[in-house]
């Protein structure tokens, strides 16, 4: 076995009382696509930090081609020629994209003085192949999902062995998800062994060459993919066989109508966007990157920007002045950036789902109710299949799915009349999406309005009722049953003609 | 993984006593760590010196800090939600400038303090405005309130502390009388540590103050007016410098423009010892309070071995520094 | 007292203490060396307490805790008068004597006060300034707003100048709060507004270091004359930069000091012909006590090096 | 959204002038409100002082600022890394002490001066051990050392100045010497601030600093051993405090244990008034030294005018604010 580059073996970590991983075998070969699945809080991120030398294990080895080695810190692993993409962006947001990219290059650079030209012409040319995204922009002016073009960017620079890229796709259309996929393909070509972790079943059996799946912390099995079905995946992560991904859909809408957008516009990001939302639907938002949904529904919600146009909700008009009035009135927005604004990472989980409306969890005279909070907190946990030790934890010690549980947990609590999601699943294992999936049909069927933005298409036509397509600010059509395909909502976002925008 | 264990959750994330086992809550909580190093250094006082464990000495002990206290809540509530104040010296100076001030150009003393009271709270709202609304940072606003508010004492004063003997025996009350064996003052002062405290830790309102202290734009994501929060920080560290101001009036029967110079570093180490974290999201009064009772003591405890000055300095400062590291360190093990 | 032992002696144990704020500042260094010397005298004991800092409240809970230790007599700098007026007060109640020096309380019970007197070291250095530069001229001062002696030297000064010698215009007057830096930004400012500047009086010598350094920058021809001492300020007065300096005779003020309290601890030695033994007052107060100042000038700056004062004590 | 301007991103992720077009690039740096804002002050008063204008008045003003100066350089590296320093005073002032110590106990004064900043230089390793392997914050790690540092100032003199009159001709030259008719101090510090400023905007290795700064945790994924950076920015700012303290020591012949108490206030407001953010990641060498340049314009304008000591304090303070409001205004009109 000379084309093994990373062998690790037993590895424990814990964390105070939560074993994170408990004896965890990994073998990676030189130029092999290898999928690491497992349900939320199943370790994956940990065992990447551990061969990232960000964590230290309590146990177990790694071997390094063929040597034992410890690995102390990211400088360490990048010398050995590990690269690691982190399932939460990390950027410096003060500097320029162009040094974000190539900030691990100037580290180890041996020259005195920063070449700016060279440093430009490089990260262009690195991003050139990924998106239009101006290398000499602040990185913390860029929307998320170019943040995550970016941070895909960085590693793409270094010249390693190892590429580890921790749910990379989370936030990323799927235009951009399948550039990085024949990136990941060339590399692969050229030895260098790629560990992806990924939710979506798909990604897994269109591009990868073995799957690994953890399961508490253990191993569970290691397999080829072209001798598998998705459903043996899904079996080893949750042990047992989810049949349904989606809900089966409405069958018919209510003839009244939950929300009326008309003539919304903004200065920059949108234009006259009118759309409406039928009792028991649930609507989709689809669009390129930089499309401009998130921003219509934070318009809507009175979050961010100037908005001129009339919003409607049940049937009266809504004069919001700011977001604290739309959370009054039952409209909620889960926001895509779940570290940056979605959550409180170093309160504690019922702290966070209690966020929203105080008013829930107090007695008379504004006096919290610790009992109140705990048991909503606990109650919207178990509906979520939430993992964690104690509801008092800070939000920063669940894994990344479990966070997004807790920030859709967030909205719930507050038994909105509208919600929006933004990514709603992102990071989210198939089990706790399929259950995500069902209690929004549920609430939906229940008579809240529930309006999904997504950059995975199959999540949006399996779940929603009907779908609107945004290109650069404006709607650009809409699509409803059977006319759901990808193809059809690709060519809408795009405007390019049909076929073109096939992948 | 879920647990069931016997503990309810306070506002700030920490684990406290429920029901039985009040030992074992007790050594999980926050402070329990300066509670220790307090008593520790108490100990050893009352062996060192005969004097230290007598009612005069301890009052002595308690006067020392009382009236800063005030400010220290003021300040541990206005880091809570990501702010810091440099003026707190300067301000109070102010309450009991104007308020001198007026009591000697004719008015009742109590209307003096309400007035004086007042300016410090538009003060604060002036900072407030400064911080919210033009986006400036708060140690900088504050920095420069910190000399105008200097300057206006100075000015009003001509420089000189103004003699405010005159003031009525029952306003002096505030500042020199005792009930029973305890002085007004420390009844004031536990009264407000107390308040806020429980406001702190039970409220719905000030529990925003943690969301937006801890994430300012997670806390506008979760329709918090994170805005009036800070406003309304500023504006009471402000307000309470002014009662700290009018209560040191009374105590000192005189009102000095230098009043107070140096006073922020000792109260947000007060803070800062008991916990407040100085990027926002985390403290507690009670804390804090041990925090400056620890300072106080330490100053006290140095006075009264007769410490030459010149090792005075040096032992407080490593004081300071060895507390917040056990403090860490007890809190890590712990936590 | 015991037999052979005069009853102004002390028993063994009387201690004495000394309370001041800013506890480090130089200027307490001689004041208690003689406090310590008179108390040698008397065969008494002696502590130096106070607070390190420039905060009231500290200053009144140390003197407070020096109560607690029933001494024989405090002799007090208080920082400020009014909030000393209680705590002085309760001291003396509880049969314990405070006399204040430097600084007074003059509403509260203390039985003495001894000083400088501000005014005449004001008076001297204007007639100096007049002496050496005559009867006409520009002057500036520097001064430190709110510390009642150093604000006394100023305005007396002016007042003085302008009453007696109209010839004389003030020119500049800046705050630099005994801060050598702020000092010498100040005082290059003036010399540079005002080129015929012919003297300058600084009511302290902290910033004097500045200002002098100020003046010899600009190579102006300035008479610079100001109160206290410092080493710096000896050296320049020896290499004549600086015409002289005014410094209270800090051993009279802790020697009398001592003397005052140990008196006012013993009243039982005094016979007054007044009313006060029968009304129950101390027999030994003493209103105001001047300790007079020393002149410092090239010939004698020998005698007031500090460090030397002190190398063997 | 690429946009076609003649531009290059400056290492602070502004905008900088590249190729022709330099008085556009000018308009747009970040420096540029701060110069305008200096400039009115220059106009406003040559035409209210006839002296402003003259050499030795310009002299004495950078005078006023150039040593403090180079405090604020270090101040200004540690501020973009994240850090702050409360102890600088101190620290400087510890210098001038050990300085002036060793002197007078028979060391050469070159000797002297380089064992002072050599200690200098373990006080910040001290404070850089404290934050980077115990883990407290600057603020409360500085503050102590402040006081311990002073503590030992007093201790090793007793409290009263050191006179050093007697320091050779030659060392007091880099005090008060001058180099044709450009004081040796200038000289200095125009040297310090141009080596430090071009390292700080083209060199790899402060190039981390902003990384450090702006986000620990991705820096630190990118393999910069942060940890490393903040101990050795913090060593940095307490070694240039050195450097001063020498410097101060040479200039004025003497050492004072209580030099420079407040000047970290300063210093810290000269580094903010020149677009450093108290967040990290942001700033400037150039801006700092303007934003220190500014504050002591108008301490030397004031003094000019002599505009009364009780008013001083308020326009200071007010221009301070007015300052920072117009500088943020014109950043966001421009960017
Ligand atoms: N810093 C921490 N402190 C405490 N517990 C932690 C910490 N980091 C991770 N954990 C716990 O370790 C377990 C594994 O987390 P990890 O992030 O590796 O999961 P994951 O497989 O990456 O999940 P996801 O798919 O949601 O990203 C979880 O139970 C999590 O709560
Ligand atoms: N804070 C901001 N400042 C300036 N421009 C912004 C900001 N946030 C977003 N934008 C820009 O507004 C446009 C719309 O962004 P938005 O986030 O709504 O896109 P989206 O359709 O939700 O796509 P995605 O979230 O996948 O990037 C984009 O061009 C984006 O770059
Ligand atoms: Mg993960
Ligand atoms: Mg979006």
């Amino acid at each position: 076995m000379t084309d093994v580059v990373l062998k690790l073996s037993g590895i424990h970590k814990s964390f105070g009382s939560v074993q994170a991983l408990r004896g965890v075998d990994l073998t990676m070969r030189r130029g092999e696509i290898h999928a690491l699945a497992g349900e939320n809080g199943a370790g994956k991120s940990t065992l990447m930090n551990v061969i990232d030398g960000i964590l230290a294990p309590d146990r177990g080895t790694i071997s390094w081609e063929g040597r034992e080695v410890t690995i102390g810190s990211p400088t360490e692993a990048q010398k050995l020629g590990i690269g690691l993409v982190h399932q939460e962006i990390a950027l410096c947001p003060d500097v320029s994209v162009a040094e974000n990219i190539l900030m691990a290059q100037m580290n180890m650079s041996r020259r005195l003085f920063v070449d700016y030209a060279a440093l430009e012409a490089r990260a262009a040319e690195v991003l050139g192949q990924l998106a239009d995204i101006d290398p000499r922009q602040r990185a913390g002016d860029l929307s998320i999902s170019n943040q995550q073009l970016v941070e895909i960017a960085k590693a793409l620079t270094l010249d390693c062995k190892v590429l580890i890229l921790d749910e990379p796709t989370a936030a990323l259309t799927d235009k951009e998800a399948q550039i990085l996929f024949g990136i990941m393909r060339r590399l692969a070509d050229r030895g260098i062994a790629i560990i992806y972790i990924s939710h979506r079943m798909a990604e897994i059996f269109d591009n990868c060459d073995r799957v690994t799946v953890f399961r508490d912390g253990r191993h569970i099995s290691t397999m080829q993919v072209s001798e598998i079905e998705p459903q043996d995946v899904v079996k080893a992560m949750v042990g047992r066989v989810i049949d349904d991904l989606y809900p089966d859909k409405a069958d018919a809408p209510g003839s009244d109508v939950v929300l009326d957008v008309r003539n919304l516009s903004e200065a920059t990001r949108f234009r006259d966007v009118s759309f409406h939302l039928k009792r028991r639907e649930v609507l989709g938002i689809a669009g390129l990157i930089g499309a401009g949904r998130s921003e219509i529904a934070k318009g809507i919600c009175r979050i961010e920007g100037d908005i001129t146009g009339e919003v409607w909700l049940n049937g009266k008009p809504l004069k919001l002045r700011d977001y604290g009035e739309s959370i009054d009135a039952g409209m909620v927005y889960l926001s895509e950036d779940r570290k940056g604004s979605g959550l409180f990472l170093d309160m504690s989980i019922a702290e966070n789902i209690s966020a929203l409306d105080l008013s829930r969890i107090a007695r008379r005279g504004g006096r919290i109710d610790a009992r109140k909070e705990h048991a909503r907190a606990r109650e919207l946990g178990q509906r979520l299949g939430l993992k964690y030790g104690r509801l008092s934890d800070p939000v920063s010690s669940l894994s990344g799915g479990n966070q997004q549980k807790v920030a859709i947990a967030k909205m719930l609590s507050v038994d909105p009349a509208l919600i929006f999601l933004d990514e709603p699943t992102r990071g989210v294992d198939v089990g706790a999406k399929a259950e995500i999936h069902r209690i929004l049909r549920d609430l939906a069927q229940s008579g809240v309005g529930i309006v999904v933005i997504s950059s995975e298409l199959p999540e949006l036509i399996g779940l929603c009722d009907r779908i609107l397509v945004i290109r650069e600010g404006r709607v650009g059509g809409e699509v409803t049953g059977n006319e759901m395909t990808e193809e059809a909502i690709m060519s809408l976002a795009s405007g390019v003609a049909f076929e073109g925008a096939a992948q | 993984m879920q647990s069931g264990t016997d503990q309810a959750i306070g506002i700030d994330g920490t684990r406290q006593p429920k029901g039985p086992g009040v030992a074992k809550g007790l050594l999980k909580m926050r402070e329990t760590g300066l509670i220790a190093i307090i008593l520790l250094l108490v100990v050893v006082m009352s062996f060192a010196s005969p004097y230290f464990l007598t009612w005069v000495n301890i009052r002595t002990v308690i006067m020392a800090f009382a009236v800063e206290g005030i400010v220290v809540v003021g300040m541990t509530i206005l880091l809570i939600s990501g702010g810091i104040d440099l003026s707190v010296g300067s301000v109070t100076a102010l309450a009991m400038v104007i308020g001198g001030w007026l009591f000697l150009a004719g008015f009742d003393p109590w209307i003096a303090s309400a007035i004086a009271i007042g300016c410090c709270t538009a003060v604060g709202a002036f900072m407030g405005f400064f911080v919210t609304k033009i986006g400036l940072h708060h140690f900088i606003v504050s920095l420069a309130v910190m000399v105008i508010a200097r300057g206006i004492c100075l000015l009003g004063t001509g420089g000189r502390p103004l003699g405010l003997y005159t003031l009525p025996p029952e306003f002096k009350f505030i500042g020199q009388g005792s009930l029973g064996p305890v002085p007004v003052v420390i009844l004031t002062f536990i009264v407000i540590v107390v308040i806020f405290d429980i406001l702190l830790r039970r409220t719905t309102m000030f529990r925003k103050v943690f969301y937006t202290g801890s994430n300012e734009r997670a806390a506008a994501y979760s329709g918090i007016r994170t805005k009036r929060v800070i406003f309304a920080t500023t504006t009471l560290c402000s307000t309470l410098c002014g009662v700290a101001g009018v209560i040191y009036m009374a105590r000192f029967g005189s009102a000095q423009p230098t009043f107070g110079i140096g006073m922020e570093l000792n109260v947000i180490a007060a803070a800062v010892i008991g916990g407040a974290s100085l990027n926002g999201g985390t403290g507690t009064i009670f804390g804090a309070i041990l925090g400056a009772a620890l300072l106080s003591l330490v100053s006290s405890s140095l006075a009264l071995l007769d410490v030459s000055v010149y090792w005075q300095d040096i032992i407080r400062g490593s004081i300071l520094l060895a507390a917040v590291t056990i403090d860490l360190f007890l809190n890590k093990r712990r936590g | 007292a015991e037999e052979g032992r005069s009853p102004i002696m002390c028993e063994p144990g009387d201690t004495y203490i000394m309370n001041v704020m800013v506890s480090a500042h130089p200027y307490w260094v001689p004041v208690y060396e003689a406090f310590q010397q008179a108390a040698a005298a008397f065969g008494c004991e002696t502590v130096f307490s106070g607070t390190p800092d420039y905060d009231i409240s500290k200053q009144i809970a140390s003197f407070e805790q020096d109560v607690v230790r029933q001494p024989a007599g405090v002799l007090l700098h208080p920082m400020q008068s009014d909030p000393f007026i209680e705590p002085i007060n309760q001291a003396i109640d509880q049969g314990i004597d405070v006399v204040t020096f430097a600084a007074d309380s003059p509403l509260s019970k203390r039985t003495a006060y001894i000083t400088s007197d501000n005014h005449a070291e004001a008076k001297f250095a204007a007639e100096e300034i007049v002496k050496q530069r005559g009867e006409t001229g520009e002057y500036a001062v520097l001064e430190n707003p709110g510390q009642s002696n150093h604000d006394l030297r100023v305005t007396s000064l002016v007042s003085y100048m302008e009453a007696n010698y109209p010839g004389w215009e003030l020119v500049g007057r800046q705050a630099t709060n005994q801060d050598s830096t702020a000092a010498y930004r100040a005082m290059s400012s003036i010399v540079q507004a005002n080129p015929e500047l012919d003297a300058v009086w600084i009511p302290e010598a902290g910033s004097a270091e500045g200002a002098v350094a100020a003046i010899q920058e600009a190579g102006a021809d300035v008479l610079v004359m100001h109160a206290d001492i410092t080493p710096t300020m000896l050296e320049h007065i020896r290499a004549g930069n600086v015409h002289m300096a005014l410094n209270p005779n800090q051993g009279i003020q802790g020697f009398m000091g001592f003397v005052a309290l140990h008196l006012a601890a013993h009243p039982d030695i005094f016979e007054p012909f007044n009313d006060y033994k029968t009304s129950g007052y101390n027999p030994f107060q003493i209103p105001f006590m001047d300790n007079g100042f020393a002149v410092i000038t090239q010939e004698n700056a020998d005698s007031f090096d500090l460090n030397a004062y002190m190398k063997d004590r």
